[in-house]
């Protein structure tokens, strides 16, 4: 076992082990962290697959971003986690079940189609001076320009759906209209209203 | 030539039509004579025709007047075969139908129905001329179901009333189920020998007597005694024989000219005449004609005793109507295919005779038809009673009068067949002539002697009908004597038909009767000295004593015979049985069929049932939409685990 | 010596993680998008290591999409997540039921 | 042709959505009607570039991320066509409640985007990003009517499991990409053709990728979200689903599965058609117990995805085609059948019992009539278009072998014709709960008269579509 | 080669669609109109009729869907044709029957009646399967609306039964008829007929076509949805039902199962004759039963219905084992026969209870009783078409029964034997009713206050009458046009397809 592989062991360790308390325990804010955990972790082996700038884009995306957002809403939201767990352990022999055959079957799949001798490892390390970033950025300017443009339309449509879904006038907020406070006539506050005497009613 | 034939059907035809779609409008007189007038042509041109091939010898004709269809290299026409015996058949016919509508005249005097009645009877004369003068299968089915038609019209002619409604349809079912067999027969007929025409297949016939058929289990069957007893069940539908008589009685329902014309003298004589007609067929089969004889035998015996119970004055000519044709049957049976013609010519003339005087007596006594409640009527009604008197003793077979030649022929026949069962039917037919003759005068004691028993004002109202009624009477009442004694020689034994009637050489009985008789006065010496004429002396003299003098002896026997009257009366069954199991036991039938096979079983079951469970199915299924996003998720991740399982095993 | 199945059947247990995590946090939305997530991540494993034992950065290029749309994805999500949590005060899946049948 | 001109019609329009988004920004409560027509402005236009393309020599832009062939001029058309329809029956059920905004045209637009890039593209990364804007849009535009429990349910459920539909679908996509090392759906056939060892970890990955197609056309078992969406979404966004994205998955289904894996087509061919069997089935079996009218539909699309795929699963050109133009005719029909159920829907009142269409005949004749054209074609009827198309995929498939799928498909269709009718029913035989006059605005009346006239017109001279659905796939 | 199939498909189909368009007050001259102009355009095809050759005439041809092969393709020969005029005629008297009748909708009414013509005339001259199909199917929507919107009470249930009904029968044969055209490569029907097959595809080719055709005609035991039709159907409803419709089933069967799939009868003739017979027999019993006089005429028709498939299907024993094909031919023209005076007498049936109907709001036979005593033309009407329907020879209604029979006997006595008891269940149910409606005392006050027939109704039911008697005394009128396509169609069918 060399370096790279112990490595490798070590990380996926512990990718397996958050990535199994992400769906296992209670509080979506734990959740949200062994999630985070998790995302390092993986961080960490592709950095072992030289994909430098992937590997740092999860991190500052993933995690400063996605999951902070998780984090925000569930914070916001503020939810009552009890209900939620109920029949976590009534599930927990199906799931486990379910995900055991799905694992068996997909490694069984994986082995048969991605023989190692068809899949050799890159005999040569990249040059020193090989830069990820740059590879990637050359690809995603030229050849990919046009998905790059479809992902900047696709961002701007989660901007669109986000605040249409979620900003809301209040109304039980109270704005100030200058406008028609200075416009405002004495016929729109005071009403003169005409009335009988109280005397005159008592007697009729 | 072919005009005149077609214009003898034609006449009443067109007389049908304009009396029937223009009554109302051109007037009941206008009606009468438009009919008769057409009627009287049918009559006159058969008079040509007789003329033509009786006396002056003219070819049998045999033409197509048009073609119906030819399919499947079958030719259907219609068209005419004029021969002796249809000629016979024409006079016979268009006479008594003369006499009827001109009887009717008076008949109807008062019904609102008067220019239908006219119209029917014509039709009636168009169909029943157009079945004697078929010379093809298809046309004899069309005339003998036109016949049938005209015959349920005009029993249910009083449509009002409940009793006559239920007989036409009886009449029309009953008939339905002889011409069931008849059809089959035509059917078997144009099977082997591939034509409807007469000729080709009475020609045709010899070939395939051999031939059998397989009809229950292992048992080949002769095909011509298939065919002719299923033709012969036809005949026996419109003829009246046992067990399909039933609808004869009923039929008294309609006015009387009808009884005497349909009921009595032409329709249902069509059933002897086709078998007649069939002899080339018939004659092929054995078998068949002994069914025939023991059928005609048991309706010759058994429908005479019913008579004799009966006190309904149409109902019982009905059933002397129903036991002649036993005769005629029983001659057929045993090859005298004359001898049977013979009796159905004499036979419509006396029998159509003693209707009208029925007819005639119940005018008189205005619609009155029990014989319990007349009586001593011969004073009031002295024509009548004169023909009634000729029609009876013609009918009992008094020596010299029409009906004793035809009638003891028949019996010398049946003596003298060599046919399976002649000897019960010559026994038969024996006793039959003492009841004939006791039933017949004891109607017409009761009716014209004794005491009057009607109601005073009946009494005194009644009175001779007028001319229109007698005169036919009296022009029925002379072919009612003469006839017989005049065509014995001819009709009788058989030298006139010619070809038209064929008989096998070893079945002829009427040969050997022939052996002893040479001229009409010669059978009339020697009926003296046969059974038949002491049994129906007999008979009018058994009548006479219980009738007119010693009343008390019916009443005894009425009682001590109770069971005996009993089944008489109920006509052994026969009604109640159909209703029951016929009629009742087919709309049962149908109501299980219907009830239990279309709703429960195929729409309750299977179509609704599909449908119900297809339902259910859905509701169940819609289940599984449980609205919980977890299901859903399993249900997809599922399915991917199934997809892969089953990747992973292929 | 890694190999690419080393990589692969690491992405494989995320992803079967993923779909365990979906059956034990059925009630919980949140829990159930980082499953989701996982499943992502599981994806991305993938295409870095072909792209990696490939030679071809094509498989990089997708990761970088998937980030990216997973972020919009994300946004969206969470969105709809607020709005359902104003109209029913609730995140709980099983009081999603009100369309079913 | 270079990069730029094969991509008009969609840059047009994503800079036309642009300028609506923006315009929208400024206009007034008075003025919301203008986002409507800026809307259909741009998709017109968008619709005669689009329309200007048919016929154009097949050829890629992008580094073959795109193309136009045979059939993606006329797929878009119809596309833009249809949601052109959808813009116009939708707008006054809309303009009554707190929905029209511009947001909502701006999103729609995208999704039409979304749709037109799927339809084009040839390259797995760009049918992903066109299948995810197409997503996003609807996810938001199910939850766009904020104040509504039901459709936030709804856009919830649509989005947790479109997620993890695309989590599916890109695992597929990633393996196919390690099997062949290409994202390119031509060379990822080229390769497979060519090393055949290479095909199993790509039958592999088409696993996964069968169910994110699956999930998008609604073919059971992943069809779960469909009833519950159609049914919580705003009855405009329901008829938005459930049109031209059927079209968009249909060109989404031939990219993947033919132009990139035909390969592979023993494999899903049978995997698709005990799908579209199992569809058939339940789509038509669960419809009938619904009394929801979008639920009844959601169902109906259920089982005319079994008959769509029909088309598919025979792996020939001649199946391509009349799936093609079943999806074609399915969009513009079942528009024409929310037409009606948005003209139904007014002033807060959301017509989706069954019992709404009660009497119909004798409030409104016109769309009455309208309903009745669309129902028969749905359930296959001739002369109207639907029966067009079943007949065209039925002969596909009993050409391709599938003879018991096509017996199974005709089964299903006499049971499903039974909802059908039971509109029919309600609309003709039975009277009117509530007498009130329906009225619709002239030029949504005059649409959905042309609407039918035109599932009618197909359905006498199918050839009109049959003929550039057969042009696109020539054998 | 002249245009006059496609105007008579056409005509009714466009002058129906703008009945509806114009609207109800001009509906009725404008439906007396187009079926009057329909009428006329189908004379020529009886009077130019080429009696002496069995090739489709007034053929056209148009490419329709070139990508499939499906053409416009149209034609008659000496089966269809008589259909033909037939729906025509019946399709005057409809017309005649609703004028003054029908009060709701008319426009709606006649447009349908008008369109359902155009229709049924296309399914008898369609040469292409398709073309066929298409019409086949088209027919049950304005069906499907006219019992559902001018139906009786129970009518959402008879409607729906009806089409789902038919549709799932006919579903099978767009299977078939797809499997045909991929395995012969054309959908013109004339192809399919000299198509060779192997047994096993042939059985279920056939079995295909008979679901749809029994289900059509109807046979038992899929005729349960008939009654339902019929009782529910407005008058002219159930005319055009009794009239035409079921004779797409019989053609059906003559145009197709008979010529593509011969060998299957093989195996299955006995079966259809057997089925046939129930028809006749059971059908005849349940007619019996019944209370509701629709519903006896429609089981009447079942019955009779059960004449032309035993007449069909008889031919396959006749001309397959090749012992008579001549009898075979007698089989096949007595089951048109049939068919087209089934069409005369069952539509004077129906409306002749509409008549009646129309009157006093009810089809319980017990509503009625002596209404000859008030309606003495109607009831003579009544009598002669029950006796029609009963067979009665020099009526319609005999030839084909009689053909038939004769046909029949040659295969098996007792099959000639259970057939023509229809002579007396026929006249048994048809008679009992007259006896229970027309005849007796006037049964209530109801029928005491009728009206006699109008000028209207005399003249459609007279019209009926005379076709009725004129087929019935002259049939040659009618066989003669068929002879040729029916002879070839026996030699068609008694050469094997393997």
């Amino acid at each position: 076992m060399n370096f790279e592989t112990f490595i490798f062991y070590v990380f996926s360790a512990i990718t397996v082990f958050a990535a199994s308390r992400v769906v296992s325990v209670r509080n979506p804010v734990f959740a949200a962290m062994f999630l985070v955990l998790t995302f390092f972790s993986c961080a960490g082996i592709w950095l072992l697959l030289e994909a430098e700038f992937l590997a740092i884009t999860l991190v500052l995306v993933y995690v400063g971003a996605v999951m902070v957002l998780f984090l925000f809403v569930v914070m916001m939201l503020d939810v009552n986690v009890e209900p939620l767990r109920e029949g976590f352990v009534k599930y927990l022999p199906v799931g486990l079940l379910v995900g055991a055959i799905m694992f068996i079957e997909m490694v069984l799949l994986i082995a048969r189609s991605f023989k190692s001798d068809s899949f050799p490892a890159p005999t040569s390390a990249a040059a020193a001076d090989y830069s990820n970033t740059e590879a990637l950025g050359e690809l995603l300017y030229s050849k990919y320009l046009f998905q790059f443009e479809i992902a900047a339309i696709i961002l701007l449509v989660a901007i669109v759906a986000a605040i249409a879904l979620t900003m809301r006038r209040r109304p039980d907020t109270k704005y100030q209209k200058p406008a028609e406070q200075i416009n405002v006539t004495k016929a729109d506050r005071l009403r003169v209203v005409k009335m009988t005497s109280e005397t005159q009613q008592r007697n009729s | 030539m072919k005009l005149l034939y077609t214009l003898i059907p034609m006449a009443p035809l067109l007389a049908a039509i304009i009396a029937g779609f223009f009554g109302s409008k051109i007037g009941r007189t206008n009606s009468h004579r438009v009919t008769i007038a057409g009627v009287a042509v049918a009559f006159l041109l058969s008079l040509v025709v007789f003329q033509r091939h009786v006396l002056g010898g003219a070819e049998t004709f045999n033409e197509s007047l048009y073609i119906w269809m030819v399919s499947g290299g079958i030719r259907f026409e219609i068209g005419f075969l004029v021969d002796n015996l249809t000629v016979l058949m024409m006079l016979v016919v268009t006479f008594v139908s003369l006499m009827v509508h001109i009887y009717t005249i008076g008949y109807m005097v008062d019904d609102p129905g008067y220019q239908r009645f006219f119209s029917y009877i014509s039709l009636f004369t168009f169909a029943m001329l157009m079945l004697v003068m078929s010379n093809n299968f298809l046309q004899l089915f069309f005339g003998w179901e036109a016949v049938g038609l005209v015959s349920y019209l005009l029993i249910g002619f009083w449509f009002k009333k409940d009793t006559a409604i239920f007989a036409n349809m009886k009449a029309f079912l009953v008939n339905r189920v002889g011409d069931f067999g008849f059809l089959l027969g035509i059917a078997g007929v144009v099977y082997y020998t591939g034509s409807l025409d007469y000729f080709d297949a009475f020609n045709a016939a010899p070939a395939i007597a051999g031939e059998t058929m397989n009809l229950v289990g292992g048992a080949e069957w002769s095909a011509m005694t298939v065919i002719c007893i299923l033709l012969f069940i036809g005949a026996m539908g419109k003829s009246a024989q046992v067990p399909l008589h039933v609808w004869l009685p009923d039929s008294m329902e309609g006015p009387t000219p009808i009884s005497a014309l349909i009921h009595a003298a032409t329709m249902v004589t069509a059933g002897i005449f086709m078998v007649a007609r069939m002899s080339p067929l018939f004659e092929l089969s054995e078998t068949a004609l002994s069914f025939i004889l023991i059928i005609g035998s048991i309706t010759a015996f058994f429908m005479g005793l019913i008579g004799i119970v009966q006190n309904d004055i149409k109902k019982i000519v009905a059933y002397s109507t129903l036991s002649q044709l036993g005769y005629m049957t029983v001659a057929l049976g045993v090859s005298a295919y004359s001898a049977a013609i013979f009796h159905l010519m004499t036979h419509a003339f006396f029998k159509a005779l003693l209707f009208l005087a029925a007819g005639s007596v119940i005018i008189a006594l205005h619609h009155e038809q029990d014989i319990r409640k007349m009586g001593g009527l011969r004073k009031y009604m002295p024509i009548t009673y004169w023909t009634s008197l000729i029609g009876s003793l013609a009918l009992i077979g008094f020596p010299g009068l029409s009906g004793f030649f035809s009638k003891d022929l028949i019996i010398e026949a049946v003596h003298n067949s060599s046919i399976p069962g002649a000897t019960i039917a010559y026994y038969a037919v024996l006793s039959g002539v003492f009841i004939t003759a006791f039933y017949s005068f004891r109607l017409f004691f009761l009716v014209f002697h004794g005491e009057t028993r009607m109601d005073k004002h009946t009494a005194e109202h009644a009175h001779e009908p007028p001319g229109v009624v007698t005169w036919p009477l009296i022009l029925l009442a002379i072919p009612s004597v003469l006839i017989g004694g005049l065509t014995l020689m001819n009709v009788g034994f058989g030298d006139y038909f010619g070809n038209a009637i064929y008989v096998a050489p070893e079945h002829d009985a009427v040969k050997a009767v022939a052996g002893f008789t040479d001229s009409a006065l010669g059978m009339v010496k020697h009926s003296v000295a046969t059974l038949p004429l002491y049994l129906a002396a007999a008979g009018v003299f058994t009548a006479w004593l219980f009738y007119l003098i010693m009343p008390s002896i019916p009443a005894f026997l009425h009682d001590k015979l109770g069971f005996l009257h009993r089944m008489l009366n109920n006509k052994y069954g026969f009604d109640d049985f159909n209703q029951l199991v016929f009629a009742g036991g087919s709309v049962g039938l149908g109501r299980f069929f219907w009830k239990k096979g279309d709703q429960t079983l195929i729409d309750g079951a299977m179509v609704n049932g599909s449908a119900n469970k297809i339902g259910s199915l859905s509701g169940i299924a819609r289940f599984m939409q449980t609205g919980f996003l977890f299901h859903y998720a399993f249900a997809m991740i599922l399915g991917l685990l199934a997809m892969l399982t089953w990747f992973l095993f292929t | 010596m890694l190999s690419l199945l080393h990589f692969l059947v690491l992405g494989s247990i995320l992803f079967s993680l993923s779909v365990v995590g979906i059956f034990l946090n059925r009630k919980n939305v949140i829990i159930l998008l980082m499953s989701i997530e996982l499943m992502l991540l599981s994806v991305n494993l993938n295409f870095v290591a072909f792209s990696h034992f490939l030679g071809n950065d094509d498989g990089q290029i997708f990761v970088f999409f998937i980030l990216t749309v997973a972020a919009a994805e994300a946004a969206i999500g969470l969105a709809i997540l607020v709005v359902l949590f104003r109209n029913r005060q609730t995140i709980n899946v099983a009081d999603l039921d009100q369309l079913k049948g | 042709m270079d990069n730029l001109q094969i991509a008009t019609p969609e840059i047009f329009l994503l800079s036309a959505t642009c300028l609506v988004l923006v315009i929208g920004l400024f206009l007034n409560k008075e003025q919301r009607y203008l986002n409507y027509w800026l809307a259909q402005a741009a998709l017109l236009v968008t619709l005669l570039l689009t329309y200007n393309q048919i016929g154009e020599p097949a050829s890629t832009a992008f580094s073959k991320a795109y193309a136009i062939d045979g059939m993606t001029s006329t797929l878009k058309c119809w596309i833009i066509a249809v949601i052109m329809g959808g813009f116009l029956y939708s707008r006054d059920y809309l303009n009554d409640r707190p929905i029209a905004r511009a947001e909502y045209y701006v999103l729609g637009l995208f999704g039409v985007a979304g749709m037109m890039i799927m339809v084009s593209a040839i390259n797995m990364l760009t049918i992903y990003l066109g299948l995810e804007l197409l997503a996003l849009s609807l996810y938001a535009m199910v939850a766009l009517h904020r104040n509504n429990a039901e459709s936030s349910e709804a856009a919830m459920k649509y989005f947790v499991l479109g997620a993890l539909a695309s989590g599916m679908l890109l695992y597929g996509m990633s393996m196919v990409y390690g099997a062949t090392g290409s994202l390119d759906l031509a060379s990822i056939n080229t390769i497979l053709e060519a090393k055949e060892e290479r095909s199993v970890g790509a039958r592999f990955g088409l696993v996964f990728i069968i169910v994110g197609l699956a999930f998008k056309l609604g073919a059971v078992p992943f069809h779960m979200w469909v009833p519950d969406v159609y049914d919580g979404a705003p009855t405009s966004v329901t008829l938005f689903i459930s049109t031209a994205p059927k079209i968009a998955a249909f060109a989404m289904i031939i990219r993947l599965l033919v132009n990139g894996l035909e390969v592979l087509h023993a494999d899903w061919q049978q995997m698709m058609a005990i799908m579209a069997a199992i569809s058939m089935i339940v789509g038509n079996l669960v419809a009938i117990a619904q009394t929801n009218i979008k639920r009844m539909l959601a169902y109906s699309t259920i089982s005319h995805v079994g008959f769509l795929l029909m088309g598919i699963i025979t792996a020939s050109n001649e199946g391509y085609s009349t799936a093609m133009f079943y999806a074609i005719t399915y969009a513009f029909t079942t528009l024409a059948a929310f037409g009606v159920l948005l003209a139904l829907s007014r002033n807060g009142y959301e017509a989706s019992k069954l019992d709404d269409f009660s009497g119909l005949a004798k409030r409104n004749g016109v769309l009455a009539l309208v309903m009745t054209v669309a129902m028969f074609s749905l359930a296959g009827m001739p002369p109207f278009v639907g029966f067009q198309a079943k007949l065209a995929v039925l002969t596909a498939a009993v050409g391709g072998g599938f003879l018991w799928l096509a017996i199974i498909g005709v089964v299903m269709s006499v049971i499903g014709a039974f909802y059908y009718l039971r509109i029919i029913k309600l609309m003709y035989f039975d009277e009117p709960i509530d007498n009130t006059e329906i009225e619709a605005a002239a030029d949504v009346t005059g649409g959905l008269a042309i609407n039918s006239l035109a599932v009618i017109a197909l359905g006498i001279f199918p050839g009109l579509i049959m003929a550039a659905c057969i042009a696109a796939f020539p054998s | 080669m002249s245009h006059l199939l496609s105007l008579l498909i056409w005509l009714p189909i466009i002058g129906g669609i703008a009945i509806i368009v114009l609207g109800d007050s001009r509906s009725r001259p404008f439906a007396a109109v187009v079926s009057g102009l329909t009428l006329l355009l189908s004379l020529p095809l009886y009077f130019s009729f080429d009696r002496t050759t069995s090739d489709m005439q007034f053929t056209e041809l148009a490419a329709w869907l070139p990508m499939f092969d499906i053409n416009y393709s149209l034609g008659v020969d000496g089966i269809s044709m008589p259909l033909i005029v037939l729906t025509a005629m019946i399709n005057v008297i409809v017309v005649v029957s609703a004028w003054e009748v029908i009060k709701d909708r008319p426009a709606l009414y006649m447009g349908a009646f008008q369109i359902m013509t155009g229709l049924m005339i296309g399914v008898f001259s369609a040469l292409d399967a398709i073309l066929f199909y298409i019409f086949f199917e088209a027919t049950l929507i304005p069906m499907f609306l006219i019992i559902g919107i001018w139906g009786g009470p129970n009518r959402v249930y008879a409607s729906i039964k009806f089409f789902l009904y038919t549709f799932l029968g006919s579903v099978f044969m767009l299977i078939a008829l797809i499997y045909l055209y991929k395995v012969g490569g054309s959908f013109n029907i004339l192809d399919m007929h000299v198509l060779a097959l192997a047994q096993k595809p042939q059985i279920w080719v056939f079995l295909a076509f008979f679901v749809a055709f029994a289900v059509k005609i109807p046979m038992f035991p899929v005729h349960t949805w008939l009654p339902d039709a019929h009782v529910e159907a407005p008058t002219a409803g159930s005319a055009v039902l009794a009239a035409i419709m079921l004779k797409m089933g019989g053609y059906g069967f003559l145009r197709f199962s008979l010529p593509i799939t011969p060998n299957a009868a093989a195996q299955l003739d006995i079966l259809m004759i057997a089925l046939s017979l129930i028809a006749i027999v059971y059908i005849g019993f349940v007619a019996l039963a019944q209370n509701d006089m629709k519903k006896l005429i429609a089981y009447s028709s079942i019955s009779h219905m059960g004449f032309v498939t035993l007449g069909i299907f008889i031919a396959f024993r006749l001309a397959v084992g090749s012992t008579d094909p001549n009898t075979a031919a007698l089989g096949i023209e007595g089951a048109i026969m049939q068919m087209v005076s089934h069409g005369f007498i069952s539509a004077a049936m129906f409306l002749c209870v509409g008549v009646m109907y129309d009157r006093v709001h009810s089809r319980e036979i017990s509503a009625y009783g002596g209404v000859i005593n008030t309606m003495p033309m109607f009831g003579a009407f009544m009598v002669f078409f029950a006796m029609a329907n009963a067979g009665l020879p020099g009526t319609s209604g005999f030839v084909g029964e009689f053909m038939v029979i004769l046909a029949t006997f040659k295969t098996n006595f007792w099959f000639a034997a259970l057939a023509s008891l229809t002579l007396i269940l026929g006249a048994g149910y048809t008679l009992w009713m007259v006896k229970r409606v027309i005849f007796g005392e006037v049964a209530n006050e109801q029928v005491a206050a009728l009206t006699d027939i109008n000028k209207r109704e005399f003249w459609m039911l007279g019209s009926l009458a005379v076709f009725v008697l004129l087929l019935g005394l002259w049939p040659d009128l009618l066989a003669d046009v068929m002879h040729a396509s029916v002879e070839n169609l026996v030699q068609h069918i008694s050469i094997s397809k393997y």
